[in-house]
């Protein structure tokens, strides 16, 4: 079989290449069959309801790289957001939601804490944290709380010419982020890590240090996420976010991540939350009704990773 | 003297929802003001075979009485048999389950509400227009499809509306409401109301009409009397009507109900606790109940 | 009866295979030599099926021989060890070698005939030290390669093929299997061998193929060439002497002291080990396996605590802060991070601060691809386990120059390294000791262990049991250490 | 570090002893503290409680061998008892729900399919597959369907002396699993699977043909405990099962498998079961409050494979 391959500066980015011309088709399809997919407040709703999955994604991707995975972002985001909207009351806005983003972050690094110094294995451990984060959520408040100071809408309201403010900022989180991987002594060795943890340890890397720092980086995701989506829907519900995590770890693996660790890129996790944003967003133009809509979600899900897959070249033959 | 404390568990389907866990603590608040009888509450987290089990746990504990919140789940057979089998009078709360032996239901008529509030947009919006309909979808359907259901026997019949249905669901929660919301805005741009299967979705979509700046435009219309809607209605916003299904009011009843029977009393068998329609005249009257 | 003709093989447009042909026949051993990356293990890997050809045939006993999968090769009676590890670690012994082939009773497998019939294939091939309950991962690297030979002639193959079957044995080990080539040979059956030990393959071979460039560039038999000449033809030029000329007695060199292990101990592993390493020498470690030198080494660099003794560092990054570096003997398991690129690899160890300057990671890179002749040249964005096993052992090495180091341990630092490189590496492990370097070099490897070193430290059962001066000692002086019990 | 070793017939059982250690003292402290535990109504209902989650972890184990997930059992679970319960009022029973079976069987061998012929990543096609069946479920139903003759119930209520039926079809399930696992060429295959794949494939043994069985047999059991489950409720609903499959993977980590394939037990697996339900079942008899509940059941969690895994040996220090 002969393949045609894409270099860049000597990389083979073919696989990028095929992944950027499907997004552009499901565009384009897009577009040219549904009339109100190219209206501003579609537009508009696109780029909102792709924060809170970009943020998950984004952290997830972190986590994923080191070869672990983070089940307990949905808690987090639920528990942020319902603790800062109860602190909304007494202390200042920024200040409730820094305190709710330091929630994601702090048990963030207790997930990694525990799978980096007891070597315990990540699915356990954070499905262990998704149950006791929510079940702390719920603890913490089991009603809704809505904060009365309008103030409390601002960023998840907030435009900057036409794009949404909390686009911008996850925007900001994949473009720091994407560095970060890419460019950083600390990035890299989270890659690498996942790749073969003994060689990057016997390297002189901390590899303990490295595992908290990504979970952490997941926890803070989510906490952002949590406090962003509060700030959107003016209302928290501890009940939130479940079944997060299953999005954003699509996400990840849509956009050529591998689950065993070490591959993967901020790029296309972002183009894997355009993709599952994009199927949804078309579904509902199309009218589709629910219980199909997930029945052909997860189809498109298997049609999308098939038609990627082409382009893999087999591994070990 | 033990002859008249009573022991009542509470099965609870699912606790995770402020509906349920206010009718859990208005079940057990009532118990406290009687003075002779204990509750011990049950959680199945949104499991059946959960529910059939805790159920058989709270006998296997001896109590006097069972009552069921069954939250979204249409029957429990295997529980109902189980109280049978025990010989222990069993009261229902919210759901009427559709098949199986029970002493006494108390709860709200759904499809009522539903229509109420289908009548209270007839006479406000005389020019009629494009109504959406948000559902709260999975979780609990029966019951969302009988709101929608009283609404549209209103609604359908008259030519000057339209109704959308939303293609996707709200999940019974704030955040789905508002995504949802945005879907419908963004392909319809006429909407002069919309009809949310439970309050936590309009409040989340009242946000997303807000954001779009159609707040003039299009009026809300929820079911339950959540604390935040009741604000919203009282503080004259576009959200203008919610039919009240207190679980304070049914909680409280629920428990009344069960003492009378464990005191030999002859009850109604199903007792439909009205709804009354919550407008920006009678919100402040129902804000602390 | 086995003939290749004009085999070609291409990756990713690259033709690494440029018409291949060969033949050889039964009771003979055929030797496969070339440099690194010549495509010896790709040539293998076509004849075992496990990769397809891009052009011309493989014909057997005349007839042309279907090797479009694996399991096509072995109806064929083509059996083969791959060059890298490829036993089940959770599994045992017994598992690896019977699997698809469970002595059954009921249709269910016969646990108690699968345990006997292991042990007879262990013992037939000369290796019946090995418990065949054990579960393959937790036998050191050599066993395994024992194993993965057992298992490829379980079912008497006509054709078996040996990648580099060498690279990982020493001592009683490698005796077992030269006996194992021999008897194989007089049993009828073709053995393929590859190997970048000259002197085995003169000593075993019945035919030899000089690959280079993906090309025959000579056929041979070791009666008619010699070590130099097999040197000359895979690199193209005539080398000079392989071990560069050490000045060497002991003490004779008397740099400051850069290490000094004393009463060393790990439980189990080694037992109060004391020696010293000072500038400008290079100093052998020799040992059978299983004698604890790679855990004497990992110790020393901090990679795990001893029970009691001084001078091992507390961690690694304690070790290179003090200029140590170490290139383990596992480059797949410890070495490399075979999924990122070779510049990922040879960068990683300075990884330091809050940014990577891409710049003088691309300059320092390039230029240790430069100075270790890492193939292909351009290959720094390439990731890693694309390049052949030898050029990614010294990938493994250009990450520890990279740290500038002071003391460099290296454990079989040659494996699997073609001779005209080791030639090179010698050479610069020798450049790096004029200019104040301390080397330890662990070995399995007798002559190298006494051609390329200042003195031999001998280790057995977790002792030092000898130290001798490289020059004027004999190999069996070094062995006799070594084995005594 | 000396290390205490128990060895039977040459195999190191430490691990497995420590663990059934765990086990006998979870119930035991049960038993001491809380007077209701080792009444027969408790037990009992432990064994019926214990009969979802078991079958489940049986089948997510057999995937999990050869390093792949199956996250679509609980929406398996949902649609077979759905159809189960809506062929019940057409067809004999018996027959009804040997259909639901069959779909569970049909839809494992259809995930087993896409990862075996396509190399396609387990996570994200049961992922998709979780979403896909869902749907399908509530397709074919969207209320729950309760069905009339009470001869449905029999299944789930059935009793055999002091033990459901049930728990003794998860028994059968677990004994016949493990012998399968243990003893069979293609129950070894599976586990050498998730060990290596490559050299499976180079000994001659069809890697495809059993990875399609692997996800088969996760199909069956996900089916299997459908039926039952339904059966046992006397009602189906299409949204039953959610999260299901999280529940089944803990209790394959917690014995001691691991998820990267090749390791992991039968016995282990029905160990982790068991800690799961105690877990579940204590906390409802101390009558801790349901948040609290989620709170200590995440917090338990943890502290269970801490214990593990001390006596696990150091990997690679
Ligand atoms: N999967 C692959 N993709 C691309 N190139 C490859 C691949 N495998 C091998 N090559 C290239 O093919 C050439 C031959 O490699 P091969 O492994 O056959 O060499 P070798 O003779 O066995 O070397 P060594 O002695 O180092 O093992 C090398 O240039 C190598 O980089
Ligand atoms: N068959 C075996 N089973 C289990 N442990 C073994 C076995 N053989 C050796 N060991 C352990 O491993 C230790 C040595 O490992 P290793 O083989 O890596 O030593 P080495 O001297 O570095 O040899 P080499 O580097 O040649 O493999 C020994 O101290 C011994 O305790
Ligand atoms: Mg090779
Ligand atoms: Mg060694």
């Amino acid at each position: 079989m002969t393949t045609l391959a894409v270099r860049v500066r000597g990389r083979d980015v073919t696989a990028e290449l095929a992944f950027a011309v499907l997004v552009v088709a499901l565009v384009a399809v897009a577009a040219s069959t549904s009339e109100s997919f190219l209206t501003q407040t579609n537009l508009t709703n696109l780029l909102k309801q792709m924060v809170t999955t970009g943020l998950l994604a984004f952290g997830m991707l972190v986590v994923i790289l080191t070869g672990g995975i983070d089940l307990s972002v949905g808690s987090v985001v639920a528990f942020a957001g319902i603790v800062t909207a109860g602190l909304a009351a007494d202390l200042p806005i920024p200040l409730a939601m820094a305190v709710g983003i330091a929630g994601g972050v702090a048990f963030g690094s207790l997930n990694g804490l525990l799978v980096a110094r007891f070597e315990l294995a990540p699915f356990v451990v954070t499905l262990a944290s998704l149950t006791t984060i929510r079940g702390l959520a719920f603890v913490y408040s089991e009603v809704p709380i809505s904060p009365a100071d309008p103030g409390f809408l601002w960023l998840g309201s907030a435009m900057a010419g036409p794009i949404p403010l909390i686009t911008i900022v996850m925007l900001a989180v994949f473009g720091v982020g994407g560095v970060f991987l890419a460019r950083t002594p600390a990035g890299r060795s989270i890659v690498a890590i996942g790749g073969n943890a003994e060689t990057v340890r016997l390297a002189g890397i901390g590899v303990r240090r490295h595992l908290v720092l990504a979970y952490t980086i997941s926890g803070f995701c989510a906490g952002l996420a949590g406090v962003i989506l509060t700030s959107r829907v003016g209302i928290a519900q501890p009940s939130v976010g479940v079944a997060f995590e299953l999005d954003a770890i699509a996400a990840c693996v849509i956009g050529g991540a591998s689950l065993s660790g070490g591959r993967g890129s901020a790029k296309g996790a972002f183009g894997g939350v355009l993709v599952l944003v994009l199927i949804n967003n078309l579904l509902n133009l199309y009218g589709v009704q629910s219980f199909w809509q997930q029945v052909l979600k997860g189809l498109i899900i298997v049609a999308v990773i098939l038609v990627q897959r082409t382009r893999r070249p087999r591994s070990a033959r | 003297d033990t002859s008249d404390s009573y022991t009542v568990g509470v099965a609870n389907f699912l606790l995770s929802g402020p509906y349920f866990s206010g009718m859990d603590a208005a079940i057990a608040a009532q118990a406290k003001t009687k003075g002779n009888v204990k509750t011990i509450s049950t959680d199945a987290g949104g499991d059946a075979a959960k529910l059939a089990a805790n159920v058989e746990d709270l006998l296997s504990k001896n109590v006097d009485a069972i009552i069921i919140s069954g939250g979204p789940l249409e029957s429990a057979p295997a529980a109902l048999n189980a109280i049978k089998a025990a010989g222990k009078p069993v009261v229902l709360v919210d759901r009427k389950f559709a098949v199986g032996e029970y002493t006494s239901w108390i709860g709200p008529d759904n499809e009522a509400i539903g229509k109420q509030d289908g009548e209270y947009l007839t006479k406000t919006l005389t020019n009629g227009g494009k109504v959406a309909i948000i559902k709260g979808g999975p979780a609990d359907n029966s019951i969302g499809l009988a709101r929608t259901n009283g609404l549209k026997s209103v609604l359908s019949g008259n030519s000057k509306f339209t109704l959308v249905e939303a293609p996707d669901f709200g999940n019974w929660g704030s955040d789905g409401g508002l995504t949802v919301m945005e879907g419908l805005l963004a392909k319809h741009a006429d909407l002069v109301a919309v009809f949310c299967e439970n309050d936590a979705m309009c409040l989340g979509a009242q946000r997303a009409i807000a954001s779009a700046g159609k707040s003039g435009q299009i009026v809300l219309a929820g079911v339950d009397g959540q604390a935040e809607a009741l604000k919203a209605i009282l503080d004259g916003t576009n959200y203008v009507v919610t039919g009240l299904n207190s679980p304070n009011v049914i909680g409280k009843l629920a428990l009344d109900r069960t003492v009378e029977v464990l005191g030999g009393a002859k009850v109604e068998k199903d007792t439909v606790v009205p709804s009354p329609q919550i407008t920006k005249d009678n919100a402040a009257q129902y804000l602390n109940t | 009866m086995l003939e290749l003709r004009d085999v070609r093989k291409r990756y990713g447009g690259v033709e690494v295979l440029h018409g291949v042909s060969l033949s050889a026949s039964g009771g003979s051993v055929l030797a496969l030599v070339g440099a690194n990356g010549a495509g010896k293990s790709t040539l293998i890997r076509i004849l075992s099926g496990a990769v397809g050809m891009d052009g011309g045939e493989v014909l057997l006993d005349g007839a042309p021989a279907d090797l479009s999968s694996p399991h096509h090769a072995h109806a064929l009676g083509i059996r083969t060890v791959y060059q890298e590890l490829s036993l089940v670690p959770q599994l045992s012994v017994t598992e690896n070698l019977l699997l698809g082939r469970f002595p059954r009773r009921y249709r269910m497998i016969d646990w108690t005939a699968a345990h006997r019939r292991a042990q007879e294939l262990l013992d037939r091939a000369g290796f019946g030290m090995i418990d065949p309950r054990e579960p393959a991962g937790r036998l050191p690297v050599a066993r395994q390669q024992m194993v993965e030979i057992a298992k490829a002639l379980a079912d008497e193959p006509r054709v078996l093929i040996l990648d580099e079957p060498s690279a990982v044995l020493a001592g009683s080990d490698l005796d077992a299997l030269f006996r194992l080539v021999r008897e194989l040979r007089r049993r009828g059956v073709l053995v393929v061998y590859v190997s970048h030990r000259l002197a085995e393959v003169l000593d075993l071979a019945t035919g030899i193929a000089v690959l280079k460039d993906g090309q025959v560039v000579e056929t041979t038999e070791p009666a008619r060439t010699s070590e130099a000449e097999l040197i000359r033809l895979m690199a193209g030029r005539r080398p000079e002497r392989i071990y560069p000329p050490r000045r060497s007695s002991p003490g004779a060199s008397p740099g400051e002291v850069r290490l000094r292990v004393e009463g060393l101990t790990r439980p189990g592993e080694f037992t109060g080990v004391s020696f010293e390493l000072r500038a400008g020498e290079i100093v052998g470690l020799f040992g059978l396996v299983g004698s604890g030198r790679s855990e004497l080494a990992a110790c020393v660099f901090g990679a795990s605590r001893p029970s009691s003794g001084t001078g091992a560092y507390g961690n690694p990054a304690d070790a290179i802060r003090h200029g140590v570096a170490m290139v383990t003997e596992d480059r797949a398991g410890s070495g490399l991070v075979l999924g990122l690129a070779v510049r990922d690899n040879i960068g990683l160890t300075t990884w330091h601060g809050l940014w990577i300057d891409q710049a003088r990671q691309r300059r320092d890179v390039a230029s240790m691809i430069e100075r270790l002749d890492i193939r292909p040249p351009g290959c720094a964005a390439m990731p890693v386990a694309r390049l052949s096993g030898g050029n990614q052992q010294k990938a493994v090495l250009a990450k520890w120059l990279l740290v500038g180091p002071k003391v460099l341990i290296l454990d079989e630092p040659t494996r699997g390294v073609d001779m005209a490189t080791r030639v090179e590496i010698y050479r610069m492990v020798d450049g790096l000791a004029r200019e104040g370097l301390a080397v330890l070099l662990i070995s399995s490897d007798l002559t190298e262990v006494l051609g390329a070193t200042d003195r031999v430290l001998v280790m057995n059962q977790g002792r030092i049991t000898g130290e001798l001066p490289s020059e004027g000692t004999t190999e069996d002086q070094v062995l006799e250490r070594a084995i005594e019990a």
